[in-house]
């Protein structure tokens, strides 16, 4: 299930007139709650709408009594994790690292609230000690820019953890704006290498698998991408390349939901990655993550912060109108007037475009800064919007400044698929463009929406659907063994990509003291996760960082994740002064260990500079 | 027929709104209208008097019982017991005083019994309300109701439930419990006209009883002419919330004044008349007690209706030596007419 | 030949103690024109009596023995078909409450022409017809008889049940407690109008009640039953000259207006229990002159023509009428 | 004014009354419960400006009473805002979603409602008999399996395994469009026969045990004596009889259906049915407050409305109350 | 209680009660006897997980996709289904009861009030209106419970109330008041205890109604996720995607819950019969 996920990425879509940047004065940051930050250009990490956390009851309830230094004999407070109530195998994990936690004196806390209430909490940074979260694949997510800046990077505040290290936050600082990928690599392994180094986050397992199933005995030559399978509307191989083996040429793909609006300036998720089939993309990814060409013929950097773009030629739209320059022109300015959702990551630090010959094709692309996303961003992201049917739609439609209102009930793009025939909820079909340079093999793709893994499962038994859209749902072990008796039906497993990571709160005690991080690492019995509750269709993850091997931007030598391994967990503990009370609870080394203040003071290891929330007192 | 009366009411009235009532009628705000279960009777009953309280049904015979027993608060008029008016100056002990002494037997003895208790639960709850604390008094006042009552020996039914005793015995018991406080009114509402014939007379011979040697006055609330012969000293014959006519016994039934008590006697199927009754020439059934005809409110059914009936309401006046009647055809014939609130 | 004739018959009922023997060997016979007024206190069933004529016993009670003759033609021996065509067209009912008696959901008017349709073809027009005639005959205004039954007051009700029960012109009319919860004015209407039929029309009447007035007032002939049994049956002489213990006990229980003075005597006990009831005479155990001899059944006495009774005492009948005016041969006897 | 039009106004006043409470409890479930109303709107990415001015688009700095009033008032006027994730009105979508599960309840309703009556007339007219027995048993039965379990169940057996069925939605893919046409053609029936089945199975058993209870209280009614003695053939007095119980029928079908619409987002989840539960589920999951909102009152106002339909229609059914 | 002898006079109330006693003694003692915790894990001798088992020795009903013990949740989950269903019926027939007789016995405004509040309860569609509380709040079976009982109570509050009206003009009532029994004691001593069947019906009907909408909300994924209940068991399987080929998952809690429902239903059928003369007669 991947519905969480989703919505944070929709919530961006609620769009912002581009006239919203109204300036709200706010009360000085911490006012005389007692708090401070070692590093003031950090205060913004603090500021939340209207106001600041250190202002916010909730917030300020939790976090003052975790930077005020413990008492004597005091004991680690109960660590609260939160789950959201859909994610059970999370569940099914954290019950075990509680277990485990246990004899080590630790004791878990483990709410479970909905999902909206978990969206809700995490927002507002009041979930607690931990936050779990598992990736969720997009082609535009295999760049770095993505989760290390969200849950590590000091001045994001998706940094749940509220970690500010300075030498990390250096190294993401660079990258982005580093357009030479060679040279960008460097900047985020060195940041990997950092954020495995003080052991910030906790990478549980790498996985789940990707598994599929899909009717072979209908359909040859699917195509698997690495991390996303082969059925997935992202990474759309299968669907250019699959070939009929039957007279039915048209492939029924089972997807969870159906349920969002056709316009892709609107869509969330799934309705994108399928708009992204209707429009063409400029650059897209091969089955190994490598760019490739697209829309656009080729690419030129002209310096750090300049490209020229050639458009492919012959491309018509699908109402048959030719594909110009004009049309890639028109859509960067109207994305640039008035789009600040799905499509202002790519696009925020575009500054302008010029045709540079039109009858070629090439149009040249300024940027605001060096940019670092250029290829992955800029280019994978972008589509080409009919400039004949979009030039006056806003006004048209009477939708004001806002993008996201406007209908677009049947989207005509120059995709190798055509918007075919749509009922909300319950199915889609895309006919095959068939004079596209990619020129699909199928006819028809039909989308048909089954919300259950139930339904999804006994569709695919009956050869009601061909495969299953997998941005979603992969098949667990267990599932794929029930499907294996199947005549007809093909398992495959694709490299993955995955994983499932937990972010404590470090700016917080007991995850101040580095040790005590260290100690907490070695608690976690990641196998367990991956032998039962992923079913072995799982990998122990390398390293602490996002970057799973596989992944282009993995750094292969970082530091090894801690072992399970309670009992070095304790020698450490014991080792930094922790001691144990009478019913087993750990206890905070003495107030006047002074091991353990300058190691709750500086926050980092040795060699890092700590640049947010300071002690009370 | 001595001493001053248990139970007086004066211009005694009982109006119902009939509209519903709660939140959306406040809103329609709609004029409330009333139905006139009892429009302004006076009556009164002394001790070993009984008096017997006849008409249709909807009357308002049942609704007078009720509100001279509080059961029902009246919407106007007064009620003296024993010489006190009930209405001002309540208190719990005057509320408990009042029901210690004025007690109500009804007319369907299955109903009239909670399924749940036994019959000493049953007859010994009102002793157990107005003598909590003297457990003897009790069991003797207890004993010696059911013996007046006529259930004997009282141990055969001490323990048993209402389902398991005959409607004659079942009515004994209610009569018991109203009995047990030895109150010095009952009234008595319809208490045989479920039963059968054949135990009627026990209890209407009860009745008698208790008026005449407890000295109790008794109000009999009937349908039936037939039995009031046997129980009523008086009579009082009731039409839509009026009292008509009011006089001795014998006097209402055999020599009957107003119009409709005239009905009333003569459409009594005798025994022993053989087929010599006069035909009714009533016309038409009973007027809506909401929208009541003006003047008298007999006048539409009346064979004898004059002009001034449609335009007068006639009193109630004494037109002989304890006989009162209410209608026009007797205006010369009343004697020193007492002066009464008249519309 | 008698309109009907009812001989021996035997009803009995299932319940949960057992078979009751709710009509126990009761024999009469109807004359045409003639009106037999049946009277009974309630459980001793005489609306049984009605139901079996009727053929409308409820599920749980069957005829057990004896015959109902209508006509000659023997009910018992009629096919499903040949009875339903009887009923109503024959013998038609005036039930008591009339307030349940009429369907709530259909007109008055459809309920009376359903009854003709279900016996006879005529065609819709002549057959409102027959009904504004009958209306005016029961003196109910014709143009109400597309109201609804709930729409009637219950003396408006019964009106249209008798103009019902006269829809198809019976034989013979059963009046199962035809006044009860009536009004006495009204009461006193609807029996004038029953009479009014019998006179008038000459139609033979099954008059029941409990009510020993409208009883002697109406009826040619009295039949008084008692815990399923026929006690004493007779002209008007039965209430006049009474002979079985019972018929005196009502009779000095009913508070007549017509008598002055008289002291209401009751009748001590209840009735037996119909699923095991006494041997001999059902009277026996609340019966102040009962002897030995009441424990056999008691032979029918015919004490003058016409007038038969069920006791074994009936030479004592002139001592009884007089012990039986004293209360103190009532006194219940301690138990 | 009539009786039945003041009865009417009154109970119109009462349904707005409770309608009002209602959404009263509506603003405080979405609003007063934990947690800020801003962080569903927006994203940790945006800008505190833009955050801000979001804010203020959904008037949310406005005072309680303010938003209240504007709720209230935006409500009665079925103005339920845009979907924030489907660039619809929320109206529009709740529409369709509601013509959806009406296409799946009613067949189901009519269906359990004649079906229904017919046995419960049955089963009530012969009392006692094994057949009455064996009805009854089998309708509380067929009411105690929870719907979604006989759902899964006859899924697996007449659409996986015997494939004689389609596994859900209301058509095939590229089924016939267009409202008449889609709920005129074969294959809709196909799609309706398994969610169809599993509906009456369970919804069949209110009318039957309904009729039959008041089948046998109107069994003892005088008038059913009455019809007998009038000679009437047996057929006429079971009509008699069905038309009287069918009375308080009238009443327990709008109930059922407003039962029905609220309560079928097992149903169309697991047969992938595009109706008004499944999409109150998804709203809440993808946290689209304004549909969830909307859904939740739609569905307590078509229950009220059901409810007063059915009184009124009571009133005009049974001449009685008229 | 005369009323428990009298449904076992009915088969089908026997049956129905033979069960419910089961369930009842499963839920006491069947955390005792369980083999395994609810989420605990059964694993091989080779330490492998013993992963979606048919029925085997050591694993009675088999296992879940996660290796848990089937059999042990189901003991589990009928502690958890007949706690919801007891506390629900329970608290909602207390206020349905409390709420029908103040209404009915006093009238007036108290009736107009309780009455529109009862109005509301019945406009809130149940189902909908729990996904959304649970959704904006932290699931838990008290949660649950107590959604339930603001849904349930409204049908016995109604229901009570017509009781007490009819109760109330009853001349036994007129009686106790005649002989000046106050309002306490006339609703303690007379009205309460002729209510007092209606609510166990009530109760009963409630037990089976939270049970069922426990087990709905559950399979929604809206349960609490702590509590093995057989909602939950039916949801983890279908999650699982494991309805098809696990029967041995499936079937023990489907069938558990149509069972108890049946058997109580069985049981309230039986003590309707018992309430309503009419329904018995012959």
């Amino acid at each position: 299930m991947t519905l969480a996920d989703q919505s944070l990425a929709r919530r961006t879509m609620l769009r912002l007139a581009a006239s919203a940047f109204g300036g709200a004065s706010l009360p000085a940051f911490a006012a005389d709650a007692g708090f401070a930050v070692a590093n003031p250009k950090y205060d913004t990490l603090y500021q939340r709408t209207g106001t600041w956390y250190t202002k916010d009851p909730v917030w300020t309830g939790w976090t003052k009594p975790r930077l005020t230094w413990p008492a004597a004999g005091e004991k680690v407070p109960e660590l609260t994790v939160t789950i959201p109530t859909v994610q059970i195998s999370w569940l099914d994990a954290w019950r075990k690292f509680a277990e485990d936690a246990t004899k080590l004196g630790l004791r878990y806390n483990i709410q479970q609230v909905s999902e909206a209430r978990w969206l809700d909490q995490i927002g507002l940074h009041t979930h607690g000690d931990i936050e779990v979260h598992s990736a969720i694949l997009r082609p535009e997510r295999i760049d770095p820019a993505e989760w290390a800046t969200s849950r590590a990077y000091g001045l994001d505040r998706r940094n749940f953890g509220e970690w500010v290290n300075e030498q990390y936050d250096a190294q993401i600082e660079a990258q982005v704006g580093e357009s030479d990928p060679p040279k960008r690599l460097k900047y985020v392994q060195e940041a990997q290498r950092v954020l495995a180094d003080d052991l910030y986050i906790a990478q549980l397992g790498w996985g789940p698998g990707v598994i599929e199933a899909y009717n072979s005995a209908a359909w040859d030559g699917v195509v698997r991408t690495r991390g996303f399978g082969i059925g997935s509307f992202n990474a759309m191989h299968t669907f250019l390349r699959a070939k009929p083996k039957t007279a039915r040429r048209k492939m029924m793909v089972g997807i969870h939901s159906l349920l969002e609006t056709t316009s892709i300036i609107a869509a969330g998720n799934n309705m994108r990655a399928i708009g992204r089939m209707i429009y063409d993309r400029l650059a897209y990814m091969d089955e190994n993550l490598k760019i490739i060409p697209w829309a656009c013929e080729s690419w030129t950097r002209v310096d750090d912060r300049t490209w020229d773009l050639k458009l492919r030629p012959g491309m018509t739209f699908h109402d048959g109108t030719p594909v110009t320059i004009d049309d890639l022109q028109f859509t960067f300015d109207f994305m640039l007037k008035y789009e600040r959702g799905n499509f202002w990551t790519a696009n925020m630090f575009l500054a302008k475009t010029e045709i540079q010959d039109a009858a070629n094709g090439i149009l040249r692309t300024t940027f605001k800064q060096p940019y670092g996303q250029f290829e992955s961003y800029f280019l994978q992201l972008n589509v080409i919007l009919p400039k004949h049917i979009w030039r006056n739609i806003m006004a048209e439609q009477g939708v004001g400044e806002d993008p996201t209102r406007v209908r677009i009930d049947k989207p005509i793009g120059s995709g190798p698929f055509k918007f075919g025939r749509y009922r909300k909820d319950a199915e889609l079909q895309l006919i095959a463009d068939k004079t596209h340079f990619s020129k699909p093999s199928v006819d028809e793709v039909w989308a048909v929406a089954t919300p259950s893994i139930d339904g999804l499962l006994g569709r695919l038994q009956s050869g009601d659907i061909d495969l299953i859209e997998s941005s979603d749902t992969h098949l667990t072990p267990s599932q794929a063994k029930q499907l294996t008796g199947v005549s007809g039906l093909t398992i495959v497993q694709t490299p993955d990509l995955n994983w499932l990571h937990a972010v404590p709160r470090a700016s917080n005690l007991p995850w101040r003291d580095f040790e005590f991080r260290r100690a907490w690492h070695h608690s976690i019995d990641r196998e367990f996760l991956i032998k039962v509750v992923w079913e072995g269709a799982g990998r122990m993850p390398g390293a602490n960082t996002f970057f799973v091997e596989g992944n282009p931007w993995n750094n292969p030598a970082l530091p090894p994740v801690p072992p399970f391994d309670l009992a070095k967990a304790r020698a450490i503990l014991k080792e930094a002064g922790y001691t144990w009370a009478d019913d087993g609870r750990l206890v905070y080394p003495s107030p006047d260990d002074a091991g353990f203040r300058s190691r709750v003071r500086k926050v980092c290891k040795d060699g890092y500079t700590w640049g947010g929330l300071e002690m009370i007192g | 027929m001595v001493g001053e009366p248990v139970i007086e009411a004066r211009d005694l009235r009982k109006w119902y709104p009939v509209r519903g009532r709660g939140f959306a009628s406040l809103l329609t705000r709609r004029k409330p209208e009333f139905l006139k279960a009892i429009d302004g009777i006076t009556l009164s009953i002394r001790p070993g008097e009984v008096l017997g309280l006849a008409g249709e049904s909807g009357s308002g015979k049942s609704t007078t019982g009720m509100t001279l027993l509080k059961l029902h608060q009246p919407t106007g008029g007064e009620v003296r017991f024993q010489g006190l008016g009930l209405l001002v100056n309540e208190t719990n002990r005057t509320r408990l005083a009042f029901r210690r002494q004025a007690q109500i037997v009804f007319q369907n003895p299955y109903e009239a019994l909670n399924p749940r208790y036994t019959v000493a639960q049953s007859v010994g709850e009102p002793l157990s309300i107005h003598f909590p604390h003297d457990r003897d008094r009790r069991r003797e006042m207890l004993l010696r109701a059911m013996d007046r009552a006529g259930l004997r020996p009282s141990e055969d039914y001490l323990d048993r439930y209402p389902h398991q005793l005959s409607g004659g015995q079942l009515q004994r018991v209610a009569i018991a419990r109203a009995i047990s406080v030895e109150p010095r009114f009952l009234v008595a509402d319809e208490p045989v006209s479920m039963l059968d014939v054949s135990i009627r007379a026990g209890i209407l011979n009860l009745l008698c009883y208790f008026a005449s040697e407890l000295h109790m006055a008794i109000l009999y609330i009937s349908h039936d002419l037939s039995t009031m012969r046997h129980v009523c000293t008086r009579i009082a014959v009731m039409y839509l919330g009026r009292i008509i006519e009011q006089g001795a016994a014998d006097t209402v039934l055999d020599a009957p004044l107003h119009p409709y008590t005239q009905a009333l006697v003569g459409a009594v199927p005798v025994m022993a008349g053989g087929r010599t009754r006069a035909p009714s020439n009533l016309i038409g059934g009973p007027a809506d007690a909401i929208h009541l005809p003006g003047g008298c409110r007999f006048h539409p059914r009346c064979p004898r209706a004059m002009d001034v009936c449609r335009e007068r309401d006639p009193a109630l006046d004494l037109v002989a030596s304890d006989h009162e009647v209410a209608c026009h055809l007797y205006d010369s014939l009343s004697m020193s007419a007492p002066v009464r609130g008249k519309q | 030949m008698p309109l009907l004739e009812v001989e021996n018959l035997e009803v009995r009922y299932r319940t949960q103690a057992g078979e009751a023997k709710a009509v126990d060997g009761v024999s009469f016979v109807i004359e045409p024109g003639m009106c037999l007024g049946l009277v009974g206190e309630s459980g001793c069933g005489k609306s049984t009596v009605a139901k079996a004529i009727l053929g409308i016993l409820p599920p749980a009670g069957h005829i057990a023995g004896g015959a109902i003759r209508y006509a000659g033609r023997d009910l018992g021996g009629m096919t499903p078909r040949e009875l339903r065509a009887m009923r109503w067209r024959d013998i038609a009912l005036v039930p008591q409450s009339a307030m349940n008696a009429l369907d709530p959901v259909y007109t008055v008017e459809s309920q009376l022409a359903e009854a003709i349709a279900a016996h006879q073809a005529m065609p819709a027009a002549r057959r409102r017809g027959r009904i504004a005639e009958l209306f005016e005959l029961v003196g109910l205004e014709p143009d109400r008889a597309r109201d609804y039954p709930h729409q009637f007051s219950g003396g408006m009700r019964q009106r249209a049940m008798i103009a019902m029960a006269m829809v198809l012109d019976p034989g013979l009319i059963v009046a199962d407690e035809p006044t009860t919860g009536l009004d006495v004015l009204v009461q006193d209407q609807i029996l004038r109008r029953i009479r009014d039929l019998h006179d008038r029309l000459g139609k033979a009447m099954l008059l029941i009640t409990h009510d020993m007035a409208v009883v002697a007032e109406n009826s040619d002939r009295i039949v008084v039953m008692y815990a399923g049994r026929v006690m004493e049956y007779g002209g008007e002489a039965v209430f006049r000259t009474p002979y079985h213990p019972y018929t005196l006990g009502l009779c000095n229980a009913f508070p007549d207006l017509a008598y002055r003075a008289r002291a209401l005597i009751s009748i001590p006990g209840t009735p037996p229990n119909l699923v095991a009831p006494p041997e001999g005479c059902r009277f026996q155990a609340r019966c102040p002159f009962a002897t030995a001899r009441c424990g056999t059944p008691p032979p029918l006495i015919e004490v003058a023509p016409g007038h038969v009774v069920a006791c074994h005492h009936v030479d004592q009948a002139e001592r009884f009428r007089e012990r039986a005016a004293d209360p103190e041969t009532w006194r219940e006897p301690a138990r | 004014m009539s009786r039945l039009a003041h009865a009417f106004s009154r109970r119109l006043l009462l349904l707005a009354l409770t309608m009002w409470c209602i959404l009263t409890i509506l603003f405080a479930l979405f609003r007063l419960l934990p947690g800020d109303p801003a962080a569903i709107f927006v994203d940790n990415n945006m800008s505190i400006e833009m955050i801000e001015h979001q804010k203020q688009l959904w008037g949310l700095n406005d005072p309680w009473w303010v938003q209240y009033i504007r709720y209230i008032a935006n409500m009665a006027l079925f103005r339920f805002g845009d979907s924030f994730f489907q660039n619809q009105t929320v109206a529009a979508i709740l529409l369709e979603k509601i013509t959806n599960t009406c296409a799946m309840i009613f067949p189901a309703l009519v269906i359990s409602v004649v079906l229904g009556t017919i046995i419960g007339a049955f089963a009530g007219w012969r009392r006692g008999g094994r057949l009455e027995q064996a009805t009854v048993t089998t309708a509380l039965i067929l009411h105690s399996a929870p719907s979604f379990f006989v759902g899964i169940l006859v899924l697996m057996v007449f659409s996986y395994q015997l494939r004689w069925l389609p596994p859900g939605g209301m058509t095939s893919p590229g089924g016939p469009e267009g409202f008449w046409d889609l709920i005129t053609s074969a294959d809709y029936l196909r799609h309706l026969i398994l969610p169809c089945m599993v509906l009456v199975s369970r919804e069949i058993t209110g009318p039957v045990l309904l009729v039959r209870s008041s089948m046998l209280e109107i069994k003892g009614a005088d008038f059913i004596d009455i019809l007998r003695a009038k000679g009437l053939p047996e057929w006429r007095i079971l009509v008699h009889a069905t038309r009287n119980a069918l009375l308080p029928l009238v009443t327990y079908i709008a109930v059922m259906t407003g039962l029905l619409l609220q309560g079928q987002v097992l149903l169309e989840i697991i047969f992938a049915w595009p109706g008004l539960g499944r999409e109150l589920v998804t709203a809440l999951a993808d946290l689209d407050y304004q549909v969830a909102q909307g859904a939740v009152y739609v569905m307590a106002l078509t229950i009220l409305l059901l409810n007063l339909v059915a009184d009124m229609l009571y009133g005009f059914i049974d001449p009685r109350s008229r | 209680m005369r009323g428990f002898r009298v449904i076992l006079d009915y088969p089908s109330g026997t049956a129905g009660a033979i069960v419910v006693v089961v369930f009842s003694l499963l839920a006491v003692f069947g955390p005792a006897i369980a083999p395994h915790g609810p989420f605990e894990v059964v694993y091989n001798t080779d330490h492998s997980v013993l992963r979606l088992s048919p029925p085997v020795a050591n694993a009675l009903f088999g296992t879940t996709n996660q290796g848990m013990d089937v059999f042990s949740q189901l003991l589990w989950g009928t502690r958890s289904a007949l706690l919801v269903g007891l506390l629900s019926a329970v608290g909602s027939v207390v206020l349905g009861t409390a709420v029908g007789l103040a209404s009915g016995y006093f009238g007036g405004w108290t009736d107009e009030v309780l009455m529109r509040l009862t109005d509301v309860a019945f406009g809130i569609p149940f189902l909908p209106f729990a996904m959304v509380v649970i959704s904006l709040s932290k699931p838990s079976l008290g949660l649950v419970i107590l959604l339930v009982v603001v849904f349930l109570w409204r049908i016995p509050a109604r229901v009570i109330r017509a009781q007490v009206l009819s109760l109330r003009s009853r001349p036994f009532i007129w009686a106790a008041r005649a002989a000046g029994a106050s309002h306490a004691r006339i609703l303690a001593r007379h009205i309460a205890p002729n209510v007092l069947p209606l609510s166990f019906l009530y109760a009963a009907i409630g037990v089976q109604t939270g049970v069922m909408l426990e087990a709905a909300l559950s399979f929604l994924g809206f349960g609490d996720p702590n509590a093995m209940s057989w909602g939950a068991m039916l949801n983890a399987a279908f999650q699982a995607g494991a309805m098809r080929s696990a029967w041995w998952w499936v079937l023990p809690p489907g069938v558990a819950l149509s069972l108890f429902v049946t058997a109580i239903f069985m049981i309230t059928r039986a003590y309707e019969e018992l309430l309503n003369p009419r329904l018995r007669a012959i």
